[in-house]
């Protein structure tokens, strides 16, 4: 154990914009409170430290592990399994562990398309064609950078998780809350939720916490926000044709969205028991068009371009398909 | 000013040329904007149809091409002639409905560097803009020498009010846009009930007799409605019915005199144009006669002229038609 | 299959017992849109509503009666579809909605490969039309009547004069054709356009 | 976040039964080797027997079953058999018997969409295998339930006073069943009663229709509301509540005794488009004809001069029992009836559509209606068959057959009874005036008792048949002889020629179309219309009567065109299901469900503008939607649709159809 | 992969129309391929995407969705929103790549079973033009062996 007996605490970014670490920072004088409860063990983007340092540690003597970012390379697999052995709580913490969010997209694509738009397309400057190579010989000897998976797979496709907490990133009251918890439960005040829940958000969805005003819904038209002159400010989007997620996203955020005139694009997650996201928004909206004819159904359809980026933003890499065609095609081709 | 794109046909440069005449003349009246499609080429008429199913409708379909490439945000072509509107017309239809013949049509279109995506263009007759986008009110409202006092026959013939793919016609017998226009520019407009029967098409060149008898059908029935004259909209009716007129007469027998003008010279007369400009004095059958009743100072006291109401009867109620119900609103 | 084993007859009614039953569906197939010519119930509103069809050997019902008989012969040389002023009455009323005129179309163009048209005057009247067309770009009505009238109804030339002169004098008649700037476009497209025709 | 898991354990004890069905699905499903895979295969998930059987629906094979479930105890059943709307009820009864829930139970088809349909035996066995595991997999998550006891209350409402309506009001009312009977116009009778004569037999209507109409006038059982018409109908079978407006008559019927003065007094004269046909006129008071039931006139708002300008009144003035009030006010009534019947009849296709037949423009062109009030003694010209001018007899008629009707710009169907209307007007005109007739005609539809005979008859009259559509009618002589004449232009084609016909007067055989409102009334009731908009009967065939919606029949010519022997053969058999629900006093319905999990609903308000039965109720107060059980059908259709997950159903839950893909796909998935 | 590939079509029915024509298809007795796997549902508008989404992820290489036809259903309109659904679907299918041929809508009263087992034909065929869906094991789908192939590649070094 440690050496002044408080638990140990440890935060990981693998895939991920890192927008989940700032969240925590953004706690303010809570994040006082972490220092005070726990050791602060491993945590890249705050101290320095090493794999070794964490390899060195006994099996589960980590107390709890906040583990933001899917796993997109060999290094985010080795590091989640790593931590997976070295902690009691494994939280798969933000939207890309729990979900992929939007790194997951890249789930569409093959990785010949990633690498071409990264490093061939107009808004990248590289007359040599310069491009990453998993292993490079220098005069030292040969360096070894990290593969890349077909596809990036959320905490929980790789290690078993203990618990998730949604959002993109995660609101500072809610990780507030969490912490109140965990402390709460180290002090025996209270106990831990059954392994496997969904912690800092809510039960019910994004529109039960919206204030906009809802009648009976039906859509002759989608639009996208910044083309409505006047939203109404105290009327459900979904009725002004803007396709809000807020339906079927998980609550937590406060409607953060909504109420200030944007639509929810889903960064909570699902809602509870459900199973795929996408799915419901589709079934959802189309269910409550307002026309039988074919054509013009389709034309109102026309007002969502793209579907897969509406519905799947935050979730296709923990969707029931969980990619699109091209990310394994092409890579069972190379296999052949 | 919506501006559209033109397809004048053939017989606007020679036989109609009243037609064009005409036709030049109102458009400033109207504010109409029409674009010629650079270097159309023929229709092909009701001829190449029976010839070559394929290259007919290439042949249609380069003047579409060529009037997209020409589009410029204008959607609409606009065709005078029944017969080239309907080609147009049937050809953008039939490339939608059967899209193999599209296909093939485009792909020998490509040998011209063309193409043509069916359902992009709208193809209209000129009597259709001028009753749907001019509008009566607009054109009454140039009107500066009603024709009052002539009794007109309608007459569109067949290829304006049918097939009617796009259903923009009141009716496939007895339309009433023409007979409405008239009303607007003054004129008496007979309800003439072969409004929209056959002129005998291209029977003169096949079948003569076949021909004579539908042109005397309807002389016969313009005769019988009294009528001084015959207003069409075809170039094709309008050639039959004049420049055969003489022969059907010597074939029957006969000795009708009724001149048959287009429409658009009628509009000329009303807005206070130039007879002259109008191309009057091309047809060969002379509307002189006609023609001096609209000159005629007809002295008649307001309100003498209003239609005999139905005559009060002991007799049964007639059915009311839709066009009652409107009037009554 | 039957046909196959046939004996080869004499019989005059051969035509009727051996009928080409897939006459229908070849016209069918080479008309524009979708012919429904299957459709067709017989009510002959068709031949009722024709303003020629007194004039007709078979009106456009019966014509349709001998499709599905497969008496491809009789129904290629007779005059029904030359004698079709498509004038469209018959295809607004049909209650089967077949497209009739179009079908008079195809029935003309094939009797035209069939050489079994019996009357020239109609095939080449529509055959010159297309002959100025593919040569100008537009047709000449001038040169086309001459041309016409005088092989197939020089005693018509006489009464027809004054006319003829009625319209050139009032200029409703052009002596010299009018080109179309993009004639080897539209040779080209032609030119191609028969061929496709011609794989089928 | 986990996906979804189909297996609970060992927890159920599950007993599948595979039948041969003699060799119908013996013959080409491997039976036993599907048996013994399962029980091999499937243990894991609690499968505890499997066995096939010649017969299981036989009384052996649902002893086996249900000895099964007693000695060992079976909590599950899956049955691989025939489809389950043959044999669902036998095996959830054997269950039940056994005294396990009946719902517990699974039937698959492998034979109607295996051994009937496909031919080889390895992928027909393969594919049992699949199926069966699916239905294992999802009777799993079955849930025991109770189907639901409605209690039928004896009461009927009748919508519709034709004779279809009359009928089957009076059959109810005569077994001692209330009725009420909503009619839109002033008087009962329907279309039936505008007729002269009947075909085949030529009964005069009014003699065999008005005695009918009196006896509901007068029946003890029968509430009568005429000039009335249904708004809104909540409730579902056995206890419907239905709102019916009653439009103000201003005669007030307790003092009227219908002596008809104030109609002759009246001064305003309307033409009559209903009763009449257009061809006759009527006042602004009204009873439609002299036999009419009830007998109490009504005031026409709209064409009344005092309602219109403020004075007249004549009416009052001259009324013996001073009946009239003109304060009367439109009234709603409420009544609660147990089963609906609808009867509301045919609209006559508007011939004025097929402008090339003229009618509206050419004064002698005239409908069948319009021919049935000329030709009724009754009627405008007291039966003298005359042309519009009201004088002239003609002595040509042409009687056009399928005005609207087998035509593709119309209506695509055969109205059925036009060919025998337009014999029986061939026979009228030519006994009345002994005019020429003309019959044009198609096809000569005269199906069905006597109606062939009466066919001979008219040509045996010499009535003259043209067989060909007509293809116009005009007034635009061609031909000597024709002026002055109408010009029926058509091909005969029998002769294969153009004829064309110069007659005087033409009589336009005019379909029958759905009324203008049956959109309005099926979506009132709850109920469907086909694409031509005649509403659905439950099975064409074998029940022509019934709708999909429990309670809710359909008599005469609403659910197609009908002659009147079958208008009222549907009117008694309506009634007699009806009265076998009423004896039954209570009917057990599905307990197919949906139900919103309250918690989880957030008030998004996505699902309830979807429910057809109205079942979805949104509660503003507490933001919830709730669902109410009566009145769902149990589609799923809200269940499907919710974004939040908040709406569950019972016998299709989403955990049963999920599992069951996995189950189909089991032998797939390796 | 085996020459003769056998698709495997996961089909929804209406308990009213579409289950029943499939059963008058048996009645009479009518002849489709062995490919298809009916799941009865009360009415199409029961269909949700997830239905759909399962049968792919489970290993299904076309999904069939059948109901009354327009203004017949059982349910008054609910096979509209079923419809509605389904263009819906479609478009997003086609987005993650799975060809728009393998989902499919047809409309089927209870008197066409010999037309729904035409198009349950139609569609075995068209499923066994595209090919199997061979949706991954995400499981093995990860292994060593597989990813370290996927290095760099080609096009973008070159
Ligand atoms: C010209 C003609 C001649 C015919 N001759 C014969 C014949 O000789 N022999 C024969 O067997 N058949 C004949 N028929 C067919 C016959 O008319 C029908 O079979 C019969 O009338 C059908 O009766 P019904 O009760 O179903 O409908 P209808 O007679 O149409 O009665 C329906 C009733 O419902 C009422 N109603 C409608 N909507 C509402 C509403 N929303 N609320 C309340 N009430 C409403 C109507 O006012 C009407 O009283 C003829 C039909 C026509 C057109
Ligand atoms: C070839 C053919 C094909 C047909 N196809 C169709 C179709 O596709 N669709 C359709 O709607 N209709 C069809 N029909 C018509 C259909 O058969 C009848 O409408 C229907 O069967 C009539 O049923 P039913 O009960 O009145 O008489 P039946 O079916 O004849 O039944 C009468 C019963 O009474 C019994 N019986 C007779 N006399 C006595 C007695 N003295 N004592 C005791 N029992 C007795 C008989 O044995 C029999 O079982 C078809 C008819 C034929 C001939
Ligand atoms: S705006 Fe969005 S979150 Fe708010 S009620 Fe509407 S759909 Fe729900
Ligand atoms: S409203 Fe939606 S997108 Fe916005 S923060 Fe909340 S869950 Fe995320
Ligand atoms: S009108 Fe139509 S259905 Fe009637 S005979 Fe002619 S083609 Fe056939
Ligand atoms: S289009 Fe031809 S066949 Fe048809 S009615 Fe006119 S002339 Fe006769
Ligand atoms: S209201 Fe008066 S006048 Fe009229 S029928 Fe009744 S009692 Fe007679
Ligand atoms: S019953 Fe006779 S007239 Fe009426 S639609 Fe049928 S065939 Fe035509
Ligand atoms: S769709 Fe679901 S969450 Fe929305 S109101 Fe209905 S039950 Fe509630
Ligand atoms: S399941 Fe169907 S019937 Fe029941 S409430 Fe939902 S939509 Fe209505």
């Amino acid at each position: 154990m440690s050496i002044n007996g408080k638990p140990k605490f440890a935060m990981y970014w693998a895939a991920s914009c890192g927008g989940c670490e700032i969240a925590v920072l953004n706690t303010h004088e809570k994040i006082l409170d972490i220092d005070t409860n726990f050791e602060v063990v491993f945590w890249p983007i705050a101290m320095d430290a090493k794999y070794n340092d964490v390899k060195a540690m006994e099996d589960k003597s980590i107390l709890l592990t906040l583990f933001n970012g899917g796993i997109r390379n060999t290094e985010n697999e080795e590091v989640a399994n790593l931590l997976r052995r070295k902690s009691q709580i494994l939280v798969a913490f933000g939207s890309c562990a729990s979900e992929g969010c939007i790194p997951g997209l890249a789930n569409l694509s093959s990785l010949s398309d990633i690498f071409n738009a990264s490093y061939q397309s107009a808004s990248t400057v590289n007359p040599d064609n310069v491009a990453p190579k998993t292993s490079v010989s220098v005069p030292e000897g040969e360096i070894h950078i990290p593969a890349m998976f077909p596809a990036l797979r959320p905490l929980d496709q790789v290690v078993s998780v203990d618990y998730y907490m949604p959002g993109c990133p995660p609101e500072s009251h809610q990780i507030s809350r969490v912490i109140d918890l965990v402390i709460k439960v180290i002090s025996k005040e209270a106990d831990l939720p059954p392994i496997g829940s969904v912690i800092g958000a809510g039960e019910s969805t994004v529109c039960d916490e919206c204030p906009r005003h809802r009648d009976v819904k039906t859509i002759k038209q989608f639009v996208r926000v910044q083309d409505i002159d006047k939203i109404n400010a105290d009327l459900c989007l979904l009725e002004q044709g803007i396709p809000c997620n807020g339906p079927a996203s998980r609550s937590g955020c406060g409607a953060l969205c909504p109420k200030s005139g944007a639509q929810c694009i889903g960064c909570y997650g699902p809602a509870e028991g459900v199973l795929d996201f996408g799915a419901r928004m589709i079934t959802a909206l189309a269910s409550v068009i307002e026309s039988n004819e074919p054509s013009e159904i389709e034309r109102i359809l026309e007002g969502i371009p793209d579907p897969v980026g509406q519905f799947y933003r935050f979730n296709l890499a923990n969707s029931l398909l969980r990619t699109g065609t091209a990310a394994w095609r092409n890579n069972a081709s190379l296999k052949e | 000013m919506t501006s559209y794109l033109f397809y004048p046909g053939c017989s606007m440069e020679t036989s109609a040329k009243a037609y064009y005449e005409s036709l030049i003349a109102v458009k400033k009246t109207l504010g109409l904007d029409l674009v010629e499609i650079d270097d159309w080429n023929c229709c092909g008429a009701t001829e190449y149809l029976g010839i070559n199913l394929i290259p007919a409708y290439a042949l249609i379909s380069r003047n579409l091409a060529l009037a997209t490439q020409q589009a410029n945000g204008s959607r609409t072509v606009v065709a005078p002639c029944s017969a080239c509107y309907l080609n147009l017309a049937k050809a953008d239809h039939y490339m939608l409905e059967r899209p193999e013949l599209g296909e093939k049509v485009n792909l020998a279109l490509q040998a011209g560097n063309l193409f043509y995506k069916p359902g992009s263009l709208e193809i209209r007759h000129l009597l259709d803009i001028l009753i749907n986008d001019v509008g009566l009110e607009e054109i009454k409202s140039k009107v500066k020498k009603p024709l009052r006092g002539i009794k007109v026959a309608p007459y569109l013939g067949c290829m304006v009010p049918r097939p009617d793919y796009k259903k923009r016609w009141s009716d496939h017998e007895h339309p009433d846009e023409l007979d409405r226009l008239l009303s607007a520019l003054g004129a008496e407009a007979i309800d003439f009930p072969l409004k929209t029967h056959c002129c005998g098409g291209h029977m003169p060149q096949i079948s003569p007799s076949t021909a004579f008898e539908l042109i005397r059908r309807l002389l016969h029935g313009a005769d019988l409605y009294e009528a001084d004259l015959l207003v069409t909209v075809c170039p094709m009716c309008q050639m039959n019915l004049d420049a055969f007129q003489a022969e059907t007469n010597r074939y029957f027998h006969t000795n009708y005199k009724i001149p048959i003008i287009f429409f658009t010279q009628l509009m000329g007369l009303a807005f206070g144009e130039d007879p002259k400009e109008l191309g009057f004095g091309r047809e060969l059958v002379s509307t002189e006669f006609a023609l001096s009743r609209i000159g005629l100072e007809i002295p008649e006291p307001d309100g003498s002229k209003v239609q005999p109401k139905r005559a009060k009867k002991t007799g049964l109620p007639m059915p009311t038609m839709p066009a009652d119900e409107e009037a009554h609103k | 299959m039957l046909a196959n084993t046939a004996p080869q007859t004499t019989n005059p009614l051969s035509t009727v017992i051996n009928p080409n039953l897939r006459f229908l569906e070849e016209v069918s197939g080479a008309t524009a849109g979708i012919s429904r010519l299957e459709m067709c119930i017989q009510c002959g509103t068709c031949g009722g509503s024709c303003p020629s069809s007194t004039d007709m050997e078979y009106t456009p019902r019966s014509i349709f009666a001998m499709l599905r008989a497969g008496l491809r012969e009789e129904v290629l040389s007779s005059n029904t579809p030359w004698i079709c002023v498509s004038c469209y009455h018959c295809v607004v009323r049909c209650p089967q909605e077949v497209h009739i005129p179009d079908v008079m179309y195809t029935l003309k163009s094939m009797a035209i490969r069939a050489k079994l048209y019996k009357d020239a005057t109609a095939p080449d009247f529509s055959m010159t039309f297309v002959d100025m067309v593919e040569t100008y770009g537009r047709s000449f009505e001038l040169g086309l009547a001459t041309r016409h009238y005088l092989k197939h109804f020089p005693l018509r030339l006489p009464s027809m004069a004054p006319m003829g002169l009625g319209l050139l004098s009032k200029q409703r008649m052009e002596i010299t054709p009018h080109r179309i700037e993009g004639i080897n476009q539209l040779k080209a497209i032609l030119q191609l356009a028969k061929e496709l025709e011609a794989i089928e | 976040m986990t996906n979804f898991t189909t297996s609970n354990g060992n927890k159920e004890r599950i007993g599948v039964y595979v039948c041969h069905c003699g060799s119908n699905i013996a013959g080409t499903v491997n039976v036993e080797e599907v048996a013994a895979w399962v029980r091999t295969e499937l243990e894991g998930l609690g499968v505890l027997i499997s066995r096939d059987y010649k017969f299981m629906c036989s009384s052996l094979g649902q002893e086996l079953i249900q000895n099964d479930i007693k000695e060992l105890g079976l909590t599950r059943i899956v049955v691989g058999a025939c489809s389950p709307h043959l044999h669902e009820q036998t095996f959830r009864t054997a269950c039940r018997r056994a005294e396990l829930n009946p719902y517990l139970c699974e039937l698959v088809s492998i034979r109607e969409q295996i051994s009937w349909v496909h031919t080889d035996k390895d992928q027909a066995t393969e594919k049992s295998k699949a199926v069966i595991a699916g239905g294992v997999y999802r009777v799993v998550h079955h849930q025991p339930l109770e189907p639901l006891h409605v209690p039928i209350h004896p009461a009927t409402l009748v919508v519709g006073g034709g004779i279809a309506g009359i009928q089957a009001a009076l059959e109810l009312a005569d077994a001692g069943y209330p009725v009420y009977i909503v009619e839109r116009e002033p008087s009962i009778g329907g279309h039936m009663a505008q007729f002269d004569k009947t075909f085949p037999t030529l009964d005069c209507a009014a003699c065999i229709l008005t005695p009918k109409m009196v006896s509901v006038g007068s029946h003890p059982n029968i509430t009568l509301l005429t000039w009335s018409e249904v708004r809104q109908v909540e409730g579902y079978v056995g206890n419907f509540t239905v709102t019916i407006q009653k439009k103000a008559r201003y005669v007030n019927d307790e003092f009227c005794t219908g002596c008809a003065i104030c109609q002759e007094k009246c001064p305003k004269k309307v033409i009559d488009e209903i009763y009449e046909a257009g061809l006759g006129y009527r006042k602004a008071i009204y009873t439609p004809f002299p036999q009419a039931v009830p007998k109490y006139p009504v005031i026409d708002r709209q064409n009344c001069i005092y309602f219109q300008k403020g004075t007249c009144k004549a009416c009052e003035k001259f009324c013996p029992t001073n009946a009239i009030d003109f304060t009367q006010e439109d009234e709603l009534v409420t009544v609660n009836v147990g089963n609906i019947i609808l009867a509301t009849g045919y609209d006559l296709f508007d011939a004025r559509r097929v402008s090339q037949y003229g009618y509206g423009r050419l004064a002698n062109v005239f409908t069948s209606l319009e021919f049935e009030r000329l030709s009724n003694a009754a009627g405008p010209t007291n039966g003298d068959i005359v042309l519009r001018d009201g004088v002239t007899v003609p002595k040509t008629v042409g009687i056009v057959h399928c005005v609207g009707s087998r035509d593709r710009n119309f209506n695509n169907y055969c109205s059925v009874i036009c060919c025998m209307q337009g014999l029986k007007f061939a026979h009228i005109v030519h006994e009345r005036t002994g005019a020429t007739v003309y019959n044009f005609y198609i096809d000569m539809r005269t199906a069905y008792k006597a109606y062939d005979e009466f066919y001979q008859r008219v040509l045996e009259e010499g009535t003259l048949f043209v067989r060909g559509k007509v293809a116009e009618i005009t007034d635009a002589a061609r031909l000597p002889g024709e002026e002055g004449k109408l010009i029926i232009q058509v091909e005969d084609t029998l002769a294969g020629k153009q004829r064309r016909i110069p007659v005087d007067m033409v009589i336009l055989s005019s379909g029958l179309e759905p009324r203008s409102d049956a959109k309005d009334l099926a979506k009132l009731f709850g109920i469907s219309c086909s694409a031509d908009g005649w509403l659905i009967e439950k099975h064409p065939k074998l029940d022509p009567v019934a709708t999909m919606t429990e309670g809710i029949f359909i008599a005469g010519s609403v659910q197609g065109p009908k002659d009147i022997p079958t208008s009222v053969a549907q009117g008694a058999a309506a009634a007699a299901r009806v009265l076998g629900r009423i004896q039954q006093g209570e009917i057990a319905i599905e307990p197919i469900l949906a139900s919103v999990d309250a918690e989880k609903c957030s008030g998004c308000r996505i699902c309830n503008g979807l429910c057809p039965y109205n079942a979805i109720v949104f509660h503003d107060d507490r933001n919830v939607t709730e669902i109410n059980p009566a009145l769902c059908q149990g589609c799923g259709t809200c269940i499907a649709a919710c974004p939040a997950g908040a709406i569950s159903g019972t016998g299709f839950s989403d955990t049963q159809i999920l599992a069951q893909i996995d189950g189909l796909l089991l032998l797939n998935a390796e | 992969m085996s020459d003769a590939f056998e698709p495997i079509i996961i089909g929804f029915t209406c308990n009213w129309c579409s289950y029943r024509a499939a059963d008058l298809a048996g009645t009479a007795r009518v002849k489709y391929p062995a490919n298809i796997r009916l799941i009865r549902l009360m009415c199409s508008g029961r269909i949700d995407p997830t239905f759909v989404l399962k049968a792919f992820a489970s290993g299904a290489d076309g999904v069939l969705i059948t109901g009354c036809h327009p203004g017949e259903c059982h349910y008054i309109e609910q096979n509209y929103k079923a419809l509605r659904r389904y263009l819906l679907l479609k478009r997003s299918l086609t987005q993650l790549g799975i060809e728009a041929g393998r989902v499919k809508l047809v409309w089927a009263s209870a008197a066409e079973g010999v037309r729904l087992a035409d198009e349950i034909t139609k569609m075995v065929e068209q499923v066994k033009t595209l090919g199997p869906l061979n949706w991954p094991k995400w499981e093995g789908f990860f292994d060593d062996e597989i990813h370290s192939l996927v290095e760099i590649p080609e096009e973008v070094s070159a």
